[in-house]
C-alpha cells in the first residue's frame, strides 16, 4: 500500500504545550505535535507513557490542565464526545465503547440516533441504513438488528472502527485498532480511503510492522513526553524500542531448546471432546511442550478454552489428564487436576478491583497462608513476593488497589497468580493483548522457563509471529474445529494465516 | 447445576397442594353465619391476645354451631385490608369484625359491605363511617384521667419523661392532646423527654435509659403501651428512687405496683387503658346485634375505662380472673402478659388459656352482655362533621387538684 | 528491577486501607454530634449516656455483622428482622424462667435461626433466586410458621441469667459493652483476616473472576447467609433478655437500620468493600443519632427530616473522602491509570 | 483476501421476554382465584382488583426505571406519603382541586426526584444509602404537613377514578393500559435506549457520546413523577391522608419488579414486567383468601408463591439461554456470569 504522500501544507490539528497531571503522576507533560491532512502518523509508547491520555484530552473525554489546541486553525477545547464529533473528531477506543445490550444498528447511531415526528427512534430505518454501511464496510454476513453483546470480540471491534469512520471525520484516532482484529487488510484498506479524502489520522499501536506499513511520522512518548517525531525509515526496530521503553530492549524471542518428554502420557489430551461452540476436537498436549493455536476471530477457541478449563460442559468426547479420563465438571475440579487458565479479558475476568494487588495474586492459594484459617501476613507476603519476581513485578506495586495500576503490570499479577497455582498445564489466552514491549519479554520468558522446568502450556494468540517464534507445535482452528497442525520447522506466519483463513493444505490436515 | 432440572418441580408441586386446600376447605357449609375477623398486624402482645379471645368466643357454645368463623391478618398495609375485607363481601361475609388500620380509609369499603345488609363492626380503634358500629375505649379519655392522677400523686410539679406510642395514628393524638392539656395546666410540670416507643417494650426500655441518664432526677413517667419497658428502664438504672408512673396492664408492672418494696422507694402506679378484652367485648356485642339478641340505637359503643390503683391489686388462685382478682401470680404469665385481656364481667367466657391460645374454654358457654354505654363524639375519629363535647379534654374520673403556688 | 521501598514501611500503609479510614471517619462524626449536642444542653453526653447508647446499640452491631457479610457478597438479607424475633421466641419459649434449660436451649435456638439462615442461602447460591426475594419470601413464611406455633405472643418469660447478662456490670463497665467488644474483635479478625474472609472479598468484588480462580461460591454465599441467621440468632436473644419478654415483632425496628449502618459504614451495595469496624462505626453513629434527636424533643415529623437529612450529609461527607484516597493510590504507584479517571464511582 | 465468515444470519426474533413466563403465571393464578371466588370475573370484581394493583403496579413503574439504570431508589415511600397527605390536605381547597392537587404532587415527586438524581449523579453517592435518608425526610414530611390519618380527598377523585368508565371499563384499567402504551413508546425514544445503555455498561455509555450523569438524574426525577402519581391513586382508594405507608409496601414494589424479571444489576428488563409483576402479588392476596386459606397460613403460602414466581422467571432465562445457543455460532460466554 502505497504511503501517501504528505504535502507540506498547514496541519490540520496542532496541539501545543499540552499538560495533563492525575494528582502527583504527570500523565502529560508539556506535548507539541501536529497532524497534517492526509497522513498517519504513528503514535508509540509503553502503557502509562500518556498515549491514551492524549486520545481522551482529543476527544473529549479529558480536558488539559494546560497548553492550547488548534484545529483547522480555531481553538479546540471539546468537553464531551458530541463536541468533538462536531468538529470532526472522532476515536476508536481501545476499550470498546460499545452497548452490549442494544444492537449493531443502534450502537452506530447513539446517542442521537434518528427519530420520526414523535420522537421513536425509527428502528427499521436505522437497521436498513445499518445494512449499507456494514455492506460499504465491508463487514458482511451479520445482521444490523443483532446485539452487540452477542459478537465475537473482533466483530466488536470492526464496529468500533467503522463508527468512528461513519462520521466522515476530518481527524480520526485509531487506540489499539488491531488488537483483537486477526484480518488486519481490511483495517488498511479503510484507512487507505480515508487517506484519499484527506482525513489526518493518529494511529496508536505496538505493533511494530503496522506502524512501519502504515506511518512515515511517527511520535515516541515517555513518561509523558515527546522523545521522538520523526520518519521511520532510517530507524531500526531496536533503536525504536529503546526510545519507547528508555532502555535496550530487543523484542527477540528467548531462544527456544524445548525438552519435550516424549516418554510420559500426555499431561493433557482431548479426544473428539465437543461442547456449545466446539466440535470433535482431538489434540494431545505433551509435558515441557507449548502448544499454539492460531484462529481468526470467532472461531471457537474460546470455547475450547472454557471448555479446558471447566467453565463449560462437555457435550460429548472425552478429556484426558496424565493418560486417565477426567470429568471436569467445574473451574475447581479443573484447577484440581492442575490445569490453570489464565482468562481472556483482565478487567471483567480476571482482576478483582476491589483488593489490593497482593490479595490478587495470593487468593487461589491463600489458605496455604492461613493456620486455623487466620492470615499470616509474614507468609503470605512471602509468596506473594515470590510469584511477583517471578514476573519481574516491582514489590512497591504489591500494596495499593490493582486497579490503580497500568495494564501490563495488571497482567504480570494475573500470570503471578496462575503460577503461584503451581499449575502442571497453563492455558493462555491471549496473554500479551494490550499490554506494552516490556512486558511482553518477560512473558515469553515466563512461559518458556515454565516449559522448561516440565510445565505444559497450551497458547492462543492473535499475534501470529509469536505463535511461529514461542511455540513446539501449533494447531489452527477454524469454525469451531481443528483443521490444521503445523510442527515447528514449518511454522511461519503467511502459512498460519492462510490455515486460518479456511484454506485447506492437505499436507497439514489433521488426521 | 443439575439442580437446574429440578426446578420445573417445584411450581408444579405448590399449585397442586393450592388446590387440595381448597377442596377441603368448602367441604362442609351447612346454613351458618359468616363471621370474619380482620386483624392487623398480628405481631405485638396486645393484637395477639385480642384475636385469641374472639376466636375462643367464636368457638365457645352456642356459637360454634351458629357461625362459620374465619381469621385474616391484613398487616400494616391499608390497601391490603381494603382488598380483604372486598374478598370478604364477596364471599358472602354475614358480619366483619375488624381493627381498622385507619379511621377514614376503609370508609369506602365498609360502605359497600353495609350496602349489601354486612353487619360491620370496629374494634379498639374506630372509623368515622355511620354505618359502622365502633366498640372502642378512645373516647374513656385515658390521656386525662392518668395526666391528672400523675399530677395529682406529683402535687402538680416535677420532671416528667412522655412515651407517646406510635407516631401518625389517630389514638396517639387524641391521647397526646389530652395529656398535654392536663400537663400544661400545671406550670410545674416539666417534660423533660419525650419519645415514640411504638407501643414495644424492648424500644421503650432503650429510649427512657437514655433520657434517665441525661436526666437523673425524673419524678414521673406517662406512657402508652410499654409500661413495663419503661419501668425496667428506671429499675436497672436507678434503682434506688422509682418514679411514680401511668401505664397499662402488664403483668409484671401490676405485681411490681404491688409490691411494698417498690412502694417503699417511691412506685406509685396506676394501670388503666383498654386492653385486649375490647375486642372479644366487641365480638360478643356484633353477635348480639347480629342474632337480633339486642338493639343498638347509637353506633358508637364505649368499651368503660379499666381504672386499677396499687391498692386494688389482689392476686388470682386459678385460670381465671373470679371474685375481684386482677393479676396473676409471677412465672405463671410472662410479665408482658396483659392483664385486660381477661374481663370478669363482659367475658366470663374466656380463661387465661383462651387468651393465649384462642381455644375455648372448656364447659363455658356465651353469657348476655349487660347495656351498653354509649361514647361521646370525636371529630374525625369515630364521626364525621360532629361536635366533640365540651369537655373532651377533661378527666371524667379523676378530680384535678388546685394549681400549687 | 530496583526495589525503591522496603516492604515493613509499604505495609503499614495498606493496613489503613480505605474502608478503615471511612470507618474511623464516620466514628468522628458520631464524636462530633454528641460534642455539639453537649454544648447546646449541658446534661446531655454525660459519660452514663454515652454507656447507655452503647448498651442498646448492641443489637444492630451484632445484627448489622451479619448484613455486612451478606452485602460484602454484592446480596441483601431481608429477614433479619424476623429471625431476631424468632430467636427471642424461642429462647423465651425453652427457657421459660430457668436457667438450667439455658444450656440446650441456646443451641437449638441458634440452630433453628441458622437453618433460616441456609435457606436464604441455598436458594441465592442454587436456585439463583435473587437475594432479595428469597431473604424477604423466607422472612415471611417464617413469620407465619412462627405466628401458627405461638399464637402471636410468647406465653413464657426469659431466663433470668439472660436478664441479667444485659444489665449486669463488671467493674462499673455494663456487659453488652464488654460484649460489643469481643463481637468487634471477633467479627473483625473473621472477616477481614481469615482465608474464607477474604474469599467473600473477592466473590463480592468480580463474581466471573471468582468463578475462573475457583472459589467454591455457592458454599460460601451459604455460609454467609447462614451466618447472617446466627448473628440476628444471637441479637434477639440479648433482646429478650433485655426487655425480659419476646414478641414476634420486637426484631422488626432493626431491618432497615441494620442496611443503613453497613452503608454508612462505607461497604458498597454492589459487593466487594467494607469491613465490620465501618458496620460498628455506621450502628453507633445511628444510635447516637436517634439519642440526640430524642432529646431534641420535637414532634416525629421533624425528627424524621433530621434524621434522614443526617444520614444524606454523612454519607456526603464519605464519598469526599473516597476522592483522596483514590489520589493516594496514585502516589503510591506513580502510575496514572487513566481510564480510572472516567468515572468515579462506576464498579467497571 | 477479503475474509467471508460465513454466520447463520439470525431470524428477527429477539429472545423470549422474561415478562412473558410472569404473564403465564398471572393467568394460572387468575384462573385458580376465579374458580374458588365466581365474583372475580364481575366486572365489580375486576374493578376492584385493578384499584387494589395500580398504585403499586406505577411504584413500582417509577423504580423499574431506576434498576434499568443499575441504581437503587428507597423514597418511592416517601414520595407517596406526602402526595397522599397532600391530596388529603389540598384536594378539596384549592380551585379545580383535583387537577390542581394532580399538578402539584407531580411536581413535589419530580422535586424529590432531582434532589436523589443530583446526590447520586452529581455527588456520587450509593443510590441505596442516599434515597434511604430521602424515604425518611419525606415520612417527616408528611407527618408535619398531617399528623395523624384524617384530611378529605376531593369526591371526583375518590369516586370516579376508582369507578368505571361507559360503564365497563374500570378507570384503573384504563389508567394501566396508559402506563404500559407511555411505555411501550418511551423504550423507544432516545432517553430509553440511553437508560439502557447507561444500565448496561456506564464508562462505554460516556464513551459513546451519552450524557450518562444527566440521563440519570432524569431517571430519578422520573419516577419521582412516578411516586407522586401512585400517591394520587392511594388517595383516591383511600379517600384520606395517612401519614403512615408502611415499610412492607416498599418491600412489594422491589418484589414486584423482581418478579417482573427486570435484573436488580441493571440494564435487563422493562415495565411491563413489573406491573405484571405487582399484579401477581396483588392477586396472591385475593388467590389466596378465595383458596380458603387464612390466619398465619397466608404468610407461609405468600412467602413460597414469591420464589415460586422467580422459579418461572429462570426458568424463561434458562428457556431463552438454550433457545439462543444453537442460532449464534459463538456462544463464547457460555456459561452466564451472574
Amino acid at each position: 500500500m502505497v504511503k501517501a504522500n504528505v504535502s507540506s501544507l498547514t496541519p490540520i490539528l496542532q496541539a501545543t504545550g499540552v499538560h495533563k497531571r492525575y494528582g502527583a503522576t504527570v500523565a502529560l507533560d508539556d506535548l507539541c505535535f501536529s497532524l497534517y491532512p492526509g497522513e498517519v502518523c504513528g503514535l508509540l509508547g509503553e502503557n502509562g507513557a500518556g498515549k491514551s491520555t492524549l486520545v481522551k484530552i482529543l476527544s473529549g473525554i479529558v480536558v488539559p490542565d494546560a497548553g492550547e489546541i488548534a484545529l483547522e486553525g480555531q481553538a479546540y477545547q471539546p468537553h464531551n464526545i458530541v463536541d468533538a464529533r462536531t468538529r470532526g473528531v472522532s476515536t476508536a477506543f481501545q476499550e470498546l465503547s460499545l452497548i452490549p445490550t442494544l444492537s449493531i444498528a443502534a450502537n452506530l447511531f447513539l446517542p442521537k440516533p434518528k427519530v420520526n415526528a414523535i420522537g421513536l427512534v425509527t428502528i427499521r430505518a436505522i437497521e436498513e441504513l445499518t445494512e449499507t454501511i456494514l455492506k460499504q464496510y465491508a463487514v458482511f454476513d451479520v445482521s444490523p438488528s443483532t446485539l452487540v453483546g452477542d459478537l465475537s470480540l473482533g466483530l466488536r471491534q470492526r464496529i468500533e472502527i467503522v463508527r468512528a469512520m461513519l462520521r466522515e471525520p476530518r481527524v480520526l484516532l485509531l487506540d489499539e485498532p488491531t488488537a483483537a482484529i486477526a484480518d488486519r487488510e481490511w483495517l488498511f484498506g479503510l484507512i487507505e480511503s480515508l487517506l484519499a479524502r484527506g482525513t489526518a489520522i493518529l494511529y496508536i499501536t505496538h505493533r511494530l510492522d503496522e506502524v512501519r506499513r502504515l506511518c512515515k511520522r511517527c511520535v515516541i512518548l515517555r513518561n509523558g513526553r515527546k522523545v521522538l517525531d520523526a520518519a521511520l525509515e532510517d530507524m531500526t526496530d531496536d533503536q525504536i524500542f529503546s526510545k519507547m521503553a528508555g532502555r535496550s530492549v530487543v523484542e527477540t524471542y528467548p531462544i527456544r531448546e524445548s525438552n519435550i518428554d516424549e516418554a510420559a502420557p500426555p499431561v493433557l489430551a482431548a479426544h473428539k471432546a465437543s461442547a456449545a461452540g466446539v466440535n470433535d476436537v482431538t489434540f494431545r498436549l505433551r509435558r515441557g511442550e507449548i502448544l499454539g493455536l492460531a484462529a481468526l476471530e470467532g472461531q471457537g477457541q474460546s470455547s475450547l478454552f472454557r471448555v479446558l478449563a471447566g467453565l463449560v460442559p462437555l457435550k460429548g468426547g472425552s478429556i484426558e489428564v496424565n493418560g486417565e479420563p477426567v470429568r471436569l465438571r467445574s473451574a475447581r475440579s479443573a484447577r484440581a487436576t492442575g490445569i490453570i487458565l489464565v482468562p481472556e479479558e483482565r478487567k471483567t475476568e480476571g482482576i478483582f478491583n476491589d483488593l489490593s494487588t497482593a490479595a490478587n495474586i495470593s487468593i487461589p492459594i491463600i489458605n496455604r497462608a492461613a493456620r486455623f484459617n487466620f492470615i499470616r501476613n509474614r507468609k503470605e507476603r512471602q509468596m506473594v513476593e515470590r510469584g511477583a519476581s517471578r514476573v519481574d513485578l516491582n514489590s512497591r506495586y504489591l500494596w495499593p488497589n490493582i486497579n490503580a495500576l497500568s495494564g501490563g503490570n495488571q497482567q504480570k499479577a494475573m500470570l503471578a497468580r496462575s503460577l503461584l497455582a503451581n499449575p502442571k498445564c497453563l492455558l493462555l489466552f491471549d496473554p500479551t493483548r494490550g499490554v506494552d514491549v516490556g512486558t511482553k519479554q518477560i512473558i515469553y520468558q515466563v512461559i518458556r522457563k515454565f516449559a522448561r522446568e516440565g510445565g505444559a502450556a497450551v497458547f492462543y494468540s492473535t499475534e501470529l509471529d509469536e505463535l511461529v517464534h514461542l511455540c513446539d507445535r501449533c494447531l489452527v482452528m477454524y469454525r469451531n474445529a481443528i483443521v490444521a497442525e503445523v510442527r515447528q520447522e514449518e511454522l511461519t506466519p503467511h502459512l498460519l494465516l492462510s490455515l486460518a483463513a479456511g484454506h485447506k493444505i492437505d499436507a497439514y490436515g489433521t488426521a | 447445576m443439575n439442580m437446574r432440572k429440578f426446578q420445573w418441580l417445584i411450581p408444579i408441586a405448590v399449585g397442586c397442594t393450592l388446590m387440595a386446600v381448597a377442596n377441603q376447605m368448602d367441604a362442609q357449609g351447612a346454613k351458618k353465619y359468616k363471621v370474619f375477623l380482620d386483624m392487623s398486624y398480628s405481631g405485638n402482645i396486645w393484637q395477639a391476645a385480642a384475636a385469641n379471645g374472639i376466636k375462643a368466643l367464636a368457638t365457645t357454645p352456642p356459637y360454634d354451631k351458629l357461625i362459620e368463623f374465619k381469621t385474616i391478618i391484613s398487616g400494616t398495609d391499608v390497601q391490603k385490608q381494603i382488598s380483604d375485607i372486598q374478598s370478604m363481601i364477596a364471599a358472602g361475609a354475614n358480619a366483619i369484625i375488624i381493627y381498622p388500620l385507619s379511621p377514614t380509609a376503609l370508609n369506602r369499603v365498609i360502605r359497600q359491605a353495609t350496602d349489601r345488609k354486612v353487619l360491620v363492626f370496629t374494634y379498639d380503634s374506630t372509623v368515622t363511617e355511620p354505618s359502622a358500629y365502633n366498640v372502642s375505649n378512645i373516647t374513656a379519655r385515658y390521656g386525662a384521667n392518668t395526666a391528672q392522677w400523675m399530677v395529682n400523686k406529683l402535687g402538680g410539679k416535677g420532671e416528667i419523661i412522655f412515651n407517646h406510642g406510635v407516631a401518625g395514628t389517630a389514638v396517639t393524638k387524641t391521647y397526646d392532646e389530652q395529656a398535654y392539656h392536663i400537663f400544661h395546666n400545671y406550670p410545674g410540670i416539666k417534660i423533660v423527654g419525650d419519645f415514640y416507643g411504638n407501643w414495644n417494650d424492648s424500644i421503650s426500655e432503650a429510649e427512657v435509659s437514655k433520657i434517665l441518664a441525661a436526666h437523673p432526677n425524673v419524678d414521673g413517667i406517662w406512657t402508652v403501651d410499654g409500661t413495663y419497658g419503661s419501668l425496667q428502664a428506671v429499675l436497672k438504672n436507678r434503682p434506688s428512687r422509682l418514679v411514680v408512673i401511668a401505664g397499662q396492664s402488664n403483668n409484671g408492672y401490676r405485681l411490681m405496683m404491688a409490691d411494698p418494696a417498690m412502694q417503699a422507694k417511691g412506685l406509685q402506679g396506676i394501670s388503666s387503658s383498654a386492653g385486649p378484652a375490647v375486642g372479644g367485648y366487641a365480638f360478643k356485642v356484633m353477635m348480639e346485634v347480629l342474632l337480633d339478641k339486642k338493639k343498638l340505637n347509637g353506633h358508637n359503643v364505649e368499651y368503660p375505662l379499666p381504672w386499677v390503683e396499687a391498692k386494688d391489686i389482689k392476686a388470682c388462685a386459678g385460670d381465671r380472673f373470679e371474685n375481684g382478682c386482677n393479676v396473676f401470680p409471677d412465672g405463671k404469665v410472662p410479665p408482658l402478659f396483659l392483664d385486660t385481656a381477661l374481663d370478669p364481667n363482659f367475658l366470663p367466657e374466656l380463661s387465661l388459656d383462651a387468651v393465649q391460645t384462642g381455644n375455648p374454654t372448656p364447659a363455658a358457654t356465651i353469657q348476655p352482655l349487660p347495656d351498653v354505654k354509649y361514647a361521646d363524639n370525636l371529630p374525625g375519629i369515630n364521626c364525621q362533621d360532629c361536635k366533640a363535647p365540651a369537655d373532651a379534654l377533661e378527666p371524667n374520673l379523676v378530680t384535678p387538684i388546685p394549681v400549687p403556688k | 528491577m530496583e526495589n525503591t521501598a522496603s516492604p515493613k514501611v509499604r505495609f503499614t500503609v495498606s493496613a489503613l486501607r480505605p474502608e478503615t479510614i471511612t470507618a474511623l471517619l464516620v466514628l468522628l462524626a458520631t464524636v462530633l454530634m454528641m460534642l455539639i449536642m453537649k454544648a447546646l444542653n449541658p446534661t446531655f453526653g454525660s459519660l452514663e449516656q454515652i454507656a447507655a447508647i452503647l448498651t442498646t446499640s448492641i443489637f444492630l452491631v451484632v445484627a448489622s455483622y451479619g448484613q455486612g457479610l451478606v452485602i460484602l457478597l454484592g446480596g441483601i438479607d431481608l429477614s433479619i428482622g424476623v429471625v431476631m424475633s424468632i430467636g427471642g421466641m424461642i429462647i423465651a419459649g425453652l427457657t421459660n424462667g430457668s436457667n438450667q434449660a439455658l444450656v440446650w436451649a441456646i443451641p437449638v435456638t441458634v440452630l433453628s435461626c441458622i437453618a433460616i439462615g441456609l435457606v436464604n442461602g441455598l436458594g441465592v447460591a442454587f436456585l439463583k433466586v435473587p437475594p432479595f426475594i428469597m431473604t424477604l419470601a423466607v422472612a415471611t413464611a417464617a413469620f407465619g410458621v412462627a405466628l401458627g406455633l405461638t399464637a402471636g405472643s410468647s406465653q413464657r418469660t426469659v431466663a433470668p441469667a439472660l436478664q441479667q447478662l444485659m444489665s449486669a456490670r463488671i467493674s462499673g463497665i455494663p456487659i453488652p459493652i464488654l460484649l460489643i467488644g469481643c463481637f468487634l474483635i471477633g467479627g473483625s479478625l473473621l472477616q477481614s483476616r481469615t482465608a474464607e474472609g477474604r474469599k467473600l472479598y473477592a466473590i463480592g468484588s468480580n463474581l466471573a473472576a471468582a468463578r475462573i480462580v475457583g472459589l467454591p461460591i455457592e458454599a460460601l454465599t451459604v455460609a454467609a447467609y447462614g451466618m447472617s441467621g446466627l448473628c440476628a440468632s444471637v441479637a434477639g436473644m440479648l433482646l429478650a433478655g433485655y426487655s425480659s419478654g419476646a414478641t414476634l415483632d420486637m426484631g422488626d425496628p432493626y431491618l432497615m437500620p441494620s442496611i443503613a449502618a453497613v452503608v454508612i459504614g462505607g461497604a458498597s451495595v454492589t459487593g466487594g468493600k467494607g469491613n465490620y469496624l465501618g458496620t460498628f462505626a455506621g450502628a453507633v453513629f445511628l444510635s447516637a443519632l436517634s439519642t440526640i434527636i430524642t432529646v431534641l424533643s420535637l414532634s416525629q415529623g421533624w425528627r424524621n427530616i433530621i434524621q434522614g437529612g443526617i444520614i444524606v450529609i454523612a454519607l456526603t461527607l464519605q464519598t469526599k473522602q473516597w476522592y483522596l484516597q483514590k489520589m493516594a493510590n496514585r502516589r503510591l504507584t506513580g502510575q496514572g491509570s487513566p481510564n480510572r479517571a472516567l468515572s468515579q464511582n462506576s464498579k467497571v | 483476501m477479503v475474509m467471508s465468515m460465513k454466520q447463520a444470519s439470525r431470524e428477527k426474533g429477539r429472545p423470549l421476554p422474561s415478562s412473558l413466563f410472569a404473564a403465564i403465571l398471572y393467568v394460572v393464578m387468575f384462573v385458580i382465584y376465579s374458580i374458588n371466588a365466581p365474583s372475580a370475573i364481575t366486572l365489580g370484581g375486576i374493578t376492584d382488583l385493578l384499584n387494589n394493583t395500580i398504585v403499586l403496579a406505577i411504584a413500582s413503574a417509577g423504580l423499574t426505571l431506576i434498576i434499568l439504570a443499575a441504581e437503587l431508589d428507597l423514597s418511592s415511600v416517601g414520595v407517596i406519603a406526602v402526595s397522599n397527605v397532600l391530596v388529603a390536605t389540598v384536594s378539596t381547597k384549592m380551585p379545580a382541586g383535583t387537577i390542581g392537587s394532580l399538578l402539584l404532587v407531580c411536581l413535589v415527586g419530580l422535586l424529590v426526584g432531582l434532589v436523589n438524581g443530583w446526590l447520586v449523579a452529581f455527588l456520587g453517592l450509593q443510590s441505596l444509602a442516599c434515597t434511604l435518608g430521602t424515604m425518611i425526610m419525606c415520612q417527616g414530611i408528611a407527618l408535619v404537613i398531617l399528623d395523624a390519618p384524617g384530611g378529605e380527598v376531593a369526591a371526583f377523585i375518590m369516586n370516579r377514578l376508582t369507578d368505571t368508565v361507559f360503564g365497563m371499563i374500570p378507570v384503573a384499567g384504563l389508567i394501566l393500559a396508559m402506563v404500559v402504551l407511555a411505555w411501550l413508546l418511551f423504550r423507544r425514544t432516545r432517553f430509553g435506549i440511553a437508560i439502557y445503555a447507561v444500565g448496561t455498561d456506564a464508562v462505554a455509555s460516556h464513551l459513546t457520546g451519552i450524557d450518562v450523569k444527566g440521563t440519570k438524574l432524569r431517571v430519578f426525577a422520573l419516577a419521582g413523577v412516578a411516586y407522586g402519581l401512585a400517591g394520587y391513586l392511594l388517595s383516591a382508594q383511600t379517600g384520606t391522608g395517612d401519614p403512615r405507608v408502611s415499610n412492607s409496601f416498599l418491600l412489594y414494589v422491589f418484589a414486584a419488579v423482581a418478579i417482573g424479571g427486570t435484573s436488580l444489576g441493571g440494564g435487563r428488563g422493562g415495565v411491563i414486567g413489573s406491573v405484571i409483576g405487582a399484579a401477581i402479588l396483588t392477586v396472591m392476596q385475593k388467590l389466596l383468601f378465595a383458596v380458603g386459606v387464612a390466619d398465619f397460613y397466608t404468610n407461609i403460602f405468600s412467602g413460597l408463591i414469591m420464589v415460586v414466581a422467580i422459579l418461572f422467571g429462570n426458568l424463561s432465562a434458562i428457556l431463552t439461554l438454550h433457545q439462543r445457543m444453537p442460532l449464534t455460532r459463538h456462544g463464547d460466554h457460555g456459561y452466564s456470569a451472574q
